[in-house]
């Protein structure tokens, strides 16, 4: 058995207690063990990225209990690519937090910032349902004490709406949980399938709803409207390095129903059929329509991005919806650029408030500090989130819109075009208010000196070429991504991975 | 030394009866490992019980806790007669000031709680300086027998044991 | 019995939604706790009930209630507890912070006239 | 050179620009220039092989999955192109470096000039329409960079947006109409569709293609009803709208025509589409640049007719109208950018575009005057300029068009706006340059140096050149871009004369009547300027602005930061899906029978409902809705023992108790009333959905509770393993610690980080800002008895305590087969601790044993973690259980397992959560002015009364 | 004979919870609320340790001795909140 | 014997029956919180205690297990109640009591639930004032 499988979830879990016990007192020490861990996770991450590319998935049985006894953990391309992402952005956030002290604006950040690797992790890899629930609470929780680190008024309020409607959503995860495990007598995702494969009919019903309630549930993670309400005040709130992070945050929601979806209840299920398609499909768009208003109409720069993030969770649910190898490749491409690029605009709103004192899209002030920089570093993070070219957004709507050909192909296309337009017009407002009227606001021109923070820069730069290496390496991480749908549609792979017998 | 290993000997010994009850047989293992627990547990909760209180007369226990015990049920039946049968109308209830004799804070506390376990007597509140109890009777026509009958035949005796 | 448990998650459950619909943060805190107890008891009783046969093995057993239910019962237990912990402290965060113990944002509807008032 | 170098080359160089600028403007306009001649030299390079009709290519596989692959090729139209915009492009880099001032960031005006070229080139090399999109759409995104150039102008910075935004949407719409035409074809590479004109034409699909794509062309090249973005983008600097405006961006859109057209043109709907649009446009810009007294802006519409003139052409869908339209695109390009830059001098010069405060510039800028005079006769059709040659032959072709039947139609408007071509041509000269020299120039204009007029001199000495021998100098461009366009061998003869053919006449009548119409100027512009017109911009505010406010106002009001809305709409939604999927479902009713209702279950529901009955009732009283929790969590809990889950209730209810403590320690500072701020109708809807949402789930609960399922449950292998493979007879705790203890250790980190973050907000709170003034303000919002430390409980708790604690050692250890654990443990621990704090304080308690409650959670982690690693040293996976019994000597058997270790971490875990959380609130209390007390409890009977204060 | 003397019990102790229930809707203050809670706890312990007998099962009795405590905790620090706000200052 | 036992644990399950459910009519008979408050801590006691006593001689003599965990059950319950009392009963002399209806303590000091916040400053209790700013350091718990 392969131990790597459990060190993305050991790793952070076991740092970040160490982080408490020795070095509280000692941000130095924190940020060299911290940065050193995560780079570690992600090393060990493209390890296990190259090893699921190249095996069949890879089951860890913990307590060595046989499935569907014990908890499996699955190694896959989904779960290594998810895991890797998050590995990386992490690495990134972090220096980033540190180039901008924003870990010195409070306690505990590091040890925080493990443990929510540590959920993200272990909510990618786990192959039981429970499990699943029991680490997006850790994700969760550590992403609360991330979302009000540093404190002030606005954001312990954001931060406690954040929890509530999120403790709404744990609670909603369970009554689903009990619902499925009540009907099938299991928790094992491969045994999940199998069962729900063979379900008597009389049983369809009930399994529906808590199928359905599961969607909601990581519908509230994917901020699918009409559950998104807690993104905007929240993202926007949230210190911009962990607004960065949590740019992951709302694809385990779309990982969730990525994985349970096709695993256990695909459009070929006869109790289910495609119930979820023709839910998703309509919340989607309405996503992309309410993200791309938001973007229109927002009055600040952080919620801006928060909008335009809702928005490109609408793009990824839509091609989620068609629950097809090609759509979900498409999908998964523009999860992984959605992600950088969310977090790459973040992170320049977070530089640009940092300087300008706030990001009020009303108020004209002078340019600041690094101005240009920072301008330029906007406009092609809203060229990468507004899906223009030549940036990896545009080939992902692309690949969304040529997988979505058939049956609801215009008004698909409609919504994505035109919220598309949408966006750019809120963007190029928001831009040219913010960083072009700042210069009829004065006849001086920003002082070079200010706040350096090369590192932040950096970081932000190191995301933007994400973006560009994502684009210019479409081909082959396309290539890739379909190997790793394919897989994602051949579940008797999985099941038979999950089902052989613990070697001794 | 032997202070600092036994800071209250009595506890010691309650917390290894109480193991013997909670483990529910007499074995020898079950006794060694109770009596490290004794040792241990009273060294753990030593600084929240500074003062080792004086014991004068431990044997004058059992004759108060025989008192006490039979004067629980008879309060009983008296309490459950009142409750029962008298018209709330007739209901006499009073409150009584008891002036305390005691200084030790653990006999002051024996006393409060076997007024509160005792005929329709229940011990409300204390003076601030600790030097009288507030105590408030069901049914009591002459409230200054209450309080003379708790002074003799519950404070004297324990005047006996701690003092 | 079944009956019993049915109505009463239900009952929880409407508490629990009703009180997290209100404008403090306090009674949705309590609203939230309420749900966890509804939960809680749904989570049980999807593993059906049964009356004297704990889940303890025994040589002579008349059979055994779900254990899994149990057991998961008491992680949501646990990690519910830790979350209301977290949110307690946080709404008495923000109310120091703002001093006020609105939930809501920008929200500040008028209070309600007094003949809506008196309850 | 490869056409995919090419095409990057201007990306590339772009860099170069930006980094050389503090090597000085003249090395960064001349790495600019050299890189665009480089790319130029490239182009030629392959003229020879276009120009013998062969066809270079450049394949570059990308996104196989999606046929997107970077291929480019190079026929004739892409030649002419990209002549035109290399060519074109160096003259203006030479143009700028004497047009901007030192104010004027040059590095970024050229690497943005870079970025534009080379997405024209690349639209043009293109041999991929999705590629080509993207080359599409960068040009829109750089053109909004420099139309927004000087950002402190507001002007600058509301054209850019709006040709970004009209632009991009065509780029959208377009951008669907390549989708389904490669869908169509079933390959988005342009050669192959080209070779696909009967599958398009035939197809369903090809109307919206048509249109959508047109969308694209239209608003790209300006052409009604989009026409209006253009006026607005001169904003720009003028070597920006020279370069945009007349030869390069708003010609893609003609690019894109001709390039499609041998697939798209000839039908019906093409022709009238295109056709119409053209004509219309050409006629309607002509009479507005008429009217325009700002020279750019009447260039600008003149522009807009020309675009308009040629689109007609290619819209006729005949070969010889393309080729026509071919050559005046050359045409066009020439002068327009002559004019352009002319233009620009002027206001370089004079301080000023407006004509009425122009005029007589003859005598002091003789250069401009000829170059302007040149082109701007050229524009008129005034022979033997090239303007005159494509303009009658574009004349010819339209007598011999049919527009819905009719055939003076097209010729008739055609000439009317020739007319107005006329009329704006020699308005432009007469206007600016003719008539005396005034005094009130707001600077005083003289011709520029060499540098910045050299480029519109080349251009006019080609349009005399073309003009005069058009064959020579532009015969076999026209002919190989036109088969390039029609797909076909074009035929080309280009003539001063034809004879006295229907074309001549209409070109003599439009000169005419283009001479008589800038004579009357004066009253008709009195009469234009007294009819009132939509201004572009107030249309495009109007319909912009409006729709950004809606944005705002949907987007306030949705996400409006009311919790108890955005719960409401979660919660109906969640019903409705949750009832659909139930309705659209089969169920088959239950099939077990009710267990019993012994009467002490009922008494026990009736105390349950009563409870939550009495918290809807009362739970503004905040003290009252603890108490009822109480209850209720208490009545949850004896429900759990009666149904058989003991651990369970151990678990409720010291979790319970523990989370009644918190919320008291809190609601001490918190208000202790909620007040009534719902309206009854709301408090009405919120019950309804509480309602529903609580017969849903009972409901729920119930089907699950009635029916048997199919499968087994997996619990039936726990509950035969316990004992043997998990060394347990307590299943729930065996599953806690081993069948599922990785659950546990995630839910233990759960609890951890809990108590992390309650420290961390704290800490927080107390290190300044608003809630530590307010603390430290603080004054207690209720009375307050005295006694702190009744020194009854007191005395009780130094019994209670160790026998509680005691209590939790047993019930940790007994965990493992009976019901108890490490976590209930730890609970009972934590509240016994918590009663020692109640009698004593917590300052007072924690200033005797110090006890670092992060070592607590950190070892606990840890221990329970290490414990799941220990099992590697037996090659095991994570968490391997062992157990084993150990008999010691005059001690009875006993046993161990791994899995009290596991325990134990998770003991100190929770032990340290609630005591860091306990500490953190009691921080906040000595904040807020309490003090700890140095005995243990006030009242002090021991004391001599006459001894006092101490 | 010990099975009427249980059913017995069972019933009184039964009553006695509805006369707690009572006591918790309708009471001057949260004082005799507390009070009727307290009670109630009480009450419950018999009735555990009277299932105990009835099911000759002796597993129950942790949970009255942690109702006990946590029943004893609970009502001293509502009283506590009531008198000083502060349960553990 | 076994008769005997039989006998003595119904009579002792009926009397706890008896006297748990008169300390809770108790509750809502009698007519104010401090005579309510005496009924359920003097009869429950007895109730419950009843039932535990009980139940240890039905395991002893029925089942032949002796349990001793009721009369741990039994001890806690006797020495918390008077506690519970006294806590009750201030609380509710704090909310809703009279001062003036009180008696005389006969001491110089007042009933300690009555010493308010000014009294308390006087000498019998040494305050530690807190430092008015405290460091983050000065509170690492
Ligand atoms: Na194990
Ligand atoms: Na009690």
């Amino acid at each position: 058995m392969n131990h790597w499988i459990i060190a993305p979830v050991i790793l952070p879990a076991l740092l970040a207690p160490f982080i408490v016990l020795v070095m509280r007192h000692d941000l130095s020490l924190q940020r060299v063990f911290s940065t050193a861990g995560t780079a570690v996770l992600a090393a060990i991450s493209l390890v296990l990225l190259y090893t699921a590319a190249n095996n069949p998935p890879e089951v860890y049985y913990l307590g060595n209990w046989p499935a569907p006894f014990g908890i499996v953990l699955v190694l896959d391309r989904l779960s290594a690519m998810m895991i890797a992402l998050t590995a990386v952005l992490a690495l990134l956030v972090q220096l980033y937090a540190i180039g901008t002290s924003w870990d010195a604006r409070g306690n505990h950040f590091h040890a925080l910032f493990q443990f929510q690797l540590m959920g993200l992790c272990g909510a990618f890899l786990t192959g039981d349902a429970f499990n699943l629930f029991v680490f997006f609470e850790v994700l969760l929780i550590a992403s609360y004490g991330l979302m009000i680190h540093g404190g002030g008024a606005k954001r312990l309020k954001a931060g406690v709406q954040y929890v509530a409607y999120n403790l709404v959503g744990s609670t909603l995860f369970l009554f689903a949980l009990a619902t499925i495990y009540s009907v099938t007598g299991t928790l094992n995702m491969a045994d999940l399938a199998v069962k729900v494969a063979e379900l008597p009919a009389g049983d369809a019903a009930l399994l529906r709803v808590g199928a359905v309630l599961l969607l909601m549930v990581f519908a509230v993670k994917g901020a699918l409207v009409p559950l998104q309400f807690w993104l905007p005040a929240t993202y926007s709130f949230a210190p911009g390095p962990v607004a960065a992070l949590f740019a992951v945050m709302t694809k385990v929601g779309a990982y969730a129903v990525i994985r349970i979806f096709t695993l256990i209840f695909p459009p070929e299920t006869a109790a289910t059929g495609t119930l979820f398609a023709d839910i998703l499909l309509p919340a989607a768009i309405v996503t992309l329509i309410v993200g791309a208003i938001g973007v229109l109409g927002a009055t600040g720069m952080a919620r801006l991005v928060a909008f335009a993030a809702i928005g490109s969770m609408g793009t990824l649910f839509i091609a989620v919806s068609q629950f097809t190898p090609q759509a979900i490749t498409a999908g998964l491409y523009y999860l992984l650029h959605s992600t950088f690029a969310t977090a790459a605009l973040f992170l320049i709103v977070d530089l640009l408030q940092d300087r300008r004192g706030n990001d009020d899209l009303r108020i004209a002030l002078p340019p600041t500090g690094q101005h240009g920089l920072i301008t330029v570093l906007f406009f092609g993070g809203a060229i990468a989130m507004a899906g223009m070219p030549p940036l990896s957004g545009f080939l992902g709507k692309l690949l969304v819109m040529d997988a979505t050909r058939g049956a609801n192909m215009a008004i698909i296309w409609t919504a994505i075009l035109a919220t598309s337009l949408i966006t750019i017009i809120g963007f190029s407002r928001a831009g040219s208010q913010v960083f072009w009227k700042a210069y009829a606001t004065t006849t001086t021109m920003p002082k070079p000196e200010g706040k350096a923070e090369p590192l932040a820069f950096a970081v932000v730069f190191a995301l933007l070429a994400g973006l560009v290496l994502l684009t210019v390496t479409a081909g082959p991480v396309t290539s890739w991504l379909t190997d790793t749908s394919t897989e994602l549609f051949d579940k008797t792979a999985y099941i038979n991975a999950v089902f052989t017998p613990v070697k001794e | 030394m032997l202070r600092k290993l036994f800071p209250h000997p009595y506890l010691t010994l309650l917390l290894v009866v109480t193991w013997m009850l909670l483990v529910n047989h007499l074995k020898l293992g079950s006794l060694v490992f109770a009596l490290i627990l004794g040792i241990i547990i009273p060294i753990i909760t030593a600084p929240y019980w500074p003062d080792r209180p004086a014991l004068r007369n431990p044997i004058a226990i059992i004759g108060y806790v025989l008192i006490v015990l039979y004067d629980i049920v008879k309060s009983n039946f008296i309490v459950a007669g009142i409750v029962l049968f008298k018209p709330s109308s007739q209901l006499q209830s009073a409150w009584v000031t008891v002036p305390l004799d005691l200084r030790s804070p653990e006999a002051i506390t024996v006393l409060a709680g076997t007024i509160t376990m005792t005929p329709g007597t229940l011990t409300a509140d204390m003076s601030g300086d600790g030097r009288a109890l507030l105590v408030h009777c069901l049914h009591a026509p002459d409230p200054e027998e209450v309080r003379d009958e708790i002074k003799t035949r519950y404070e004297a005796r324990l005047m006996r044991i701690f003092e | 019995m079944e009956l019993l448990v049915a109505s009463a998650v239900g009952l929880m459950t409407a508490c629990g939604v009703y009180l997290i619909l209100r404008k403090r943060t306090f009674p949705v805190i309590v609203g939230l706790a309420m749900l966890s107890y509804a939960v809680n008891v749904f989570i049980f009783a999807s593993g059906r009930l049964a009356i004297g046969l704990p889940a303890i093995i025994t040589k002579h057993p008349e059979g055994y209630t779900d254990p899994l239910t149990q057991a998961l019962v008491l992680t949501a237990i646990v990690i519910s507890f830790g979350m209301t912990a977290l949110i307690v402290m946080m709404a008495l965060g923000a109310f120091l912070e703002t001093g006020d113990d609105y939930i809501g944002m920008e929200e500040r509807e008028q209070p309600a006239g007094p003949k809506e008032g008196a309850e | 050179m490869s056409l995919a170098l090419i095409a990057a080359l201007p990306f590339l160089g772009a860099l170069l620009p930006g980094l050389l600028i503090r090597a000085g403007r003249n090395a960064c306009a001349t790495v600019t220039g050299l890189v665009t001649a480089f790319a130029l030299l490239g182009v030629l390079l392959h003229a020879p092989a276009v120009m013998r009709g062969e066809v270079v290519t450049a394949r570059l596989e990308w996104l196989p999955a999606l046929g997107l692959n970077a291929n480019f090729f190079l026929d004739g139209l892409g030649l002419l192109f990209a002549g035109l915009i290399l060519g074109i492009g160096l003259l203006i880099i030479l143009y700028a470096r004497f047009y901007l001032s030192t104010k004027d960031p040059m590095g970024q005006f050229y690497t943005y000039l870079l970025l534009f070229q080379g997405a024209m080139v690349g639209i043009v090399l293109s041999d991929n329409i999705l590629l080509l999109l993207i080359f599409w759409e960068l040009t829109s995104l750089s053109s909004f960079l420099l139309i927004g150039f000087w950002k402190h102008l507001p002007e600058g910075r509301q054209g850019a947006r709006m040709a970004l935004t009209v632009t991009g949407a065509g780029g959208l719409a377009m951008i669907a109409g390549m989708l389904i035409l490669g869908n169509i074809v079933g390959s988005y590479d342009l050669t192959v569709i080209l070779q696909n004109k009967e599958l398009i034409q035939g197809s369903d699909w090809y109307l919206p293609a048509l249109v959508l794509i047109l969308i694209g062309a239209f608003t790209k090249s300006a052409q009604f009803p989009f026409h209006f973005w253009l006026p607005h983008a001169m904003a720009a600097p003028t070597p920006v709208s020279a370069y945009l405006h007349s030869a390069t961006m708003v010609k893609a859109g003609l690019f894109l025509m001709a390039r499609m057209w041998p697939v798209l043109a000839g039908t019906p709907e093409w022709f009238y589409i295109v056709a119409t649009t053209g004509l219309i446009t050409m006629i309607m810009a002509a009479k507005i640049a008429f009217f325009k007294d700002d020279l750019k802006a009447l260039l600008a519409f003149s522009t807009v007719s020309h675009l308009g003139l040629i689109t007609m052409l290619l819209g006729f869908g005949t070969a010889e109208a393309a080729t026509v339209a071919v050559f005046h695109i050359i045409n066009h390009a020439t002068f327009k950018a002559a004019l352009f830059m002319s233009a620009g001098i002027v206001d370089h010069e004079a301080h000023t575009r407006d004509i009425k405060r122009l005029g007589g510039l003859r005598h002091l800028m003789p250069i401009t005057f000829t170059i302007v005079c040149v082109a701007a006769l050229s524009m008129a059709g005034i022979p033997p300029l090239n303007g005159f040659l494509s303009k009658e032959m574009m004349l010819e072709e339209t007598v011999h068009t049919v527009w819905l039947g009719n055939h003076w139609v097209m010729p008739a408007l055609a000439t009317l706006g020739a007319m107005f071509s006329v009329a704006y041509s020699f308005r432009l000269i007469a206007h600016t340059f003719l008539g005396p020299v005034r005094t009130d120039y707001p600077s005083k204009p003289h011709d520029p140096g060499f540098g910045m007029w050299a480029a519109p001199a080349i251009l006019a000495v080609l349009v005399v050149a073309i003009g005069v021998m058009p064959m020579t100098m532009v015969g076999d461009l026209v002919r190989t871009t036109a088969s390039a366009v029609i797909g076909g061998e074009a035929e080309v003869y280009i003539s001063h004369w034809h004879g006295f053919v229907p074309a001549l006449w209409l070109s003599v009548f439009a000169v005419g009547s283009g001479f008589v119409l800038l004579g009357l100027h004066r009253p008709f512009e009195a009469m234009w300027l007294s009819t009132p017109r939509p201004e572009a911009k107030a249309i495009f505010d109007a319909i912009l602005e409006p729709f950004a406010m809606a944005a705002q106002a949907i987007t306030d009001r949705l996400h409006d930061g009311s919790l108890a809305r955005y719960l409401a709409v979660a919660t109906l939604a969640i019903l409705a899906v949750g009832y659909y999927a139930f309705e659209s479902g089969v169920h088959s009713s239950g099939t077990r029978t009710l267990t019993i209702i012994e009467p002490v279950a009922a008494v026990g529901w009736l105390l349950l409902i009563g409870a939550t009955a009495s918290l809807f009732n009362y739970h503004r009283n905040r003290l009252l809705a603890l108490v009822l929790v109480g209850v209720i969590g208490l009545m949850v809990s004896v429900g759990f023992v009666y149904l058989s889950a003991p651990d369970l209730a151990l678990t409720q209810i010291s979790v319970e108790v523990a989370t009644v403590m918190l919320l008291l320690l809190a609601l001490n500072f918190l208000p202790k009333d909620s007040p009534v701020e719902s309206t009854a109708g709301r408090r009405g809807r919120d019950g309804m959905i509480a309602a529903a949402a609580g017969i849903g789930i009972g409901a729920l609960i119930y089907a699950l509770m009635m029916r048997d399922f199919a499968f087994p449950t997996i619990a039936d292998y726990h509950l035969a393993n316990s004992k043997p493979g998990g060394g347990g007879t307590n299943v729930v705790n065996v599953i806690l610690v081993d069948f599922r203890g990785y659950d546990t250790f995630g839910e233990i980190t759960v609890l951890g980080i809990a108590g992390l973050v309650i420290f961390a907000l704290v800490e927080g709170l107390l290190r300044g800002g608003a809630a530590n003034d307010r603390l430290l303000a603080w004054v207690p919002d209720q009375k307050r008895a005295g006694d702190r430390h009744p020194l009854m409980l007191v005395v009780a708790t130094r019994m209670i305590l160790p026998i509680a604690l005691m209590v939790g050692v047993y019930i940790f250890l007994r965990g493992h087969n009976e019901p108890g654990g490490g976590f209930i443990a730890g609970l009972v621990v934590a509240i016994a601790t918590i009663m020692q704090y109640m009698a004593s304080g917590f300052g007072w308690a924690a200033a005797r044993q110090r006890i670092d409650y992060h070592a607590l959670i950190g070892w606990g982690v840890t221990i329970a973690g290490l414990c799941g690693i220990g099992s590697w040293f037996a090659a095991r996976p994570f968490m391997t259980s062992s157990f084993g019994y150990f008999k010691l000597p005059f001690i009875e058997k006993f046993e161990l397992a791994t899995a009290a270790i596991f325990d134990l971490g998770v003991f100190l875990t929770v032990v340290g959560a609630v005591m860091l959380a306990l500490a953190s609130i009691s921080r906040i209390a000595i904040r807020a002015g309490e003090t700890v007390n140095i005995e243990p409890y006030d009242i002090q009977p021991d004391e001599e009364q006459t001894e006092g204060a101490r | 004979m010990i099975p009427y003397a249980l059913t017995f019990a069972f019933g009184c102790f039964g009553l006695s919870l509805l006369f707690n229930l009572y006591r918790i809707f309708v009471a001057p203050g949260v004082v005799d609320r507390v009070l009727a809670l307290d009670t109630m706890v009480i009450n419950i312990i018999a009735l555990l340790v009277l299932y105990g007998i009835n099911t000759h099962s002796a597993v129950y009795f942790e949970a009255g001795l942690l109702f006990a405590m946590t029943g004893f905790v609970s009502t001293v620090a509502y009283c506590k909140f009531i008198l000083r706000g502060d349960i553990i200052e | 014997m076994e008769q005997i036992a039989e006998i003595t644990i119904s009579v002792l399950l009926v009397a706890a029956g008896i006297f748990g459910l008169v300390g809770s009519f108790g509750l809502i008979k009698l007519p104010d919180t401090m005579t309510r408050l005496h009924a359920p801590t003097k009869a429950s006691t007895l109730g419950v205690g009843g039932v535990l006593l009980a139940s240890m001689l039905y395991f002893w003599i029925m089942r032949g297990q002796l349990s001793w965990h009721e009369f741990l059950i039994t001890m806690f319950i006797l020495l918390t109640a008077p506690i519970t009392a006294n806590f009750i009963a201030k609380a509710h002399m704090h909310r809703f009591g009279d001062k003036n209806t009180m008696p005389d303590t006969g001491t110089p000091r007042d009933w300690a639930t009555f010493e308010d916040e000014s009294k308390e400053m006087e000498p019998v209790m040494t305050r530690v004032e807190p430092k008015p700013k405290v460091t983050a350091s000065d509170h690492q718990f």
